[in-house]
């Protein structure tokens, strides 16, 4: 189960590494990142964490059954 | 299994077997609904590194909706069409 | 074996899940599906389904090598 | 595995782990098979719910060539390109 | 390990399939491949494997910490 | 694993996991990365079977490039965010 979890944070984790590349990486006429790119990606992995924790904390409230807050 | 009684070394390696695919099934949903939702709901362009009001409500109704397909899904499977 | 085939059944399933979400909903403005939004998905998911059942006859019949009806 | 002989436990387990990896390659040939031969001939708006004959025969084309391209790529990538 | 390295490269071999049916076939008014098509899919399947190689070099040079000979 | 100790059955179990998971992680990024750099540096008509200069040196941008975020994004999950 641990194996499991590490396997699987680690499938997360590249997943991540490529959005962000794809989001945020478009010239190749350079072999390092510039300034914009980096600040890019930094944005791209915050968002990404902060978005995943929401739904993290959504998922397991309507796995409890439990009332959600937005009225429809 | 038959009540009353403990379960075999079987029984338990396949009750366990049942519990991990179970998990892994739980791990995927929540992947591909991560996914889904963050390209439905952020902007592309990272300006910041907030998720602003509109970005927040957008995840909260895409994790209930896709909630909702989800099962929806799971209830067409199990009724064959026709 | 079995296990294989009912990991794959859910690998399935959550694809299915997934496409019919991408295509038929695009509205984020209430929490619930509306009515259109849920004939959507019933009718994908058929179709999927009906798709899925005649891809796999044509995939067993070319595995035995068997004519096809179609012809050229 | 020599001729005349029973096999080895040890030669079970290796022609169990080839039939295996051998069933997984075949499952997830039908199931890329199946989402991209989906994309190329379904409508995608979802009016009905029954294929049209147009879908349909597209299916069968797909299908067939899709399996030809897999033969021919398995050829391909058997003679190394000079 | 060996058998690792078995599923993964049939893993490679079906994303190639798939690619190259992709980007190589759009017409479904017949059932077989056209020489256009398969004179596509073999371009890109030689492209992707010398492509492949040329990742897998630069790959293993960044890993071992080795200079690249592209100035930045 | 205590200094001057051989491992035990368990620690060796512990460490050919870690080493395995290791490589699939590997494995992984290397598929992402491959597939990820055709996309962006590699002309889709395909009239011709060998790689240009240009796309040469876009390929070996792009894994520099790619390996930079790879790193960059392991250090922003290391230190958690504010």
């Amino acid at each position: 189960i641990e194996g499991l979890q590490m396997k699987d944070s680690l499938r997360m984790y590249n997943s991540l590494v490529e959005r962000s590349f794809n989001d945020c990486v478009d010239s190749f006429r350079r072999k390092t990142l510039d300034k914009q790119e980096e600040s890019c990606v930094r944005k791209c992995v915050e968002k990404y964490m902060k978005h995943q924790m929401r739904v993290g904390m959504r998922f397991a409230e309507l796995n409890q059954g439990a009332p959600t807050s937005d009225s429809d | 299994m038959a009540s009353g009684k403990l379960p075999t070394e079987a029984e338990k390696e396949q009750i366990f077997g049942m519990a991990q695919t179970e998990m892994e099934y739980r791990v995927e949903l929540f992947n591909r609904l991560t996914a889904t939702c963050f390209n439905k709901c952020i902007e592309k362009r990272y300006k910041e590194s907030e998720l602003h009001l509109g970005e927040n409500s957008c995840i909260d109704r895409c994790v209930s909706k896709y909630m909702q397909v989800n099962n929806l899904v799971g209830q067409l499977l199990q009724t064959p069409p026709m």
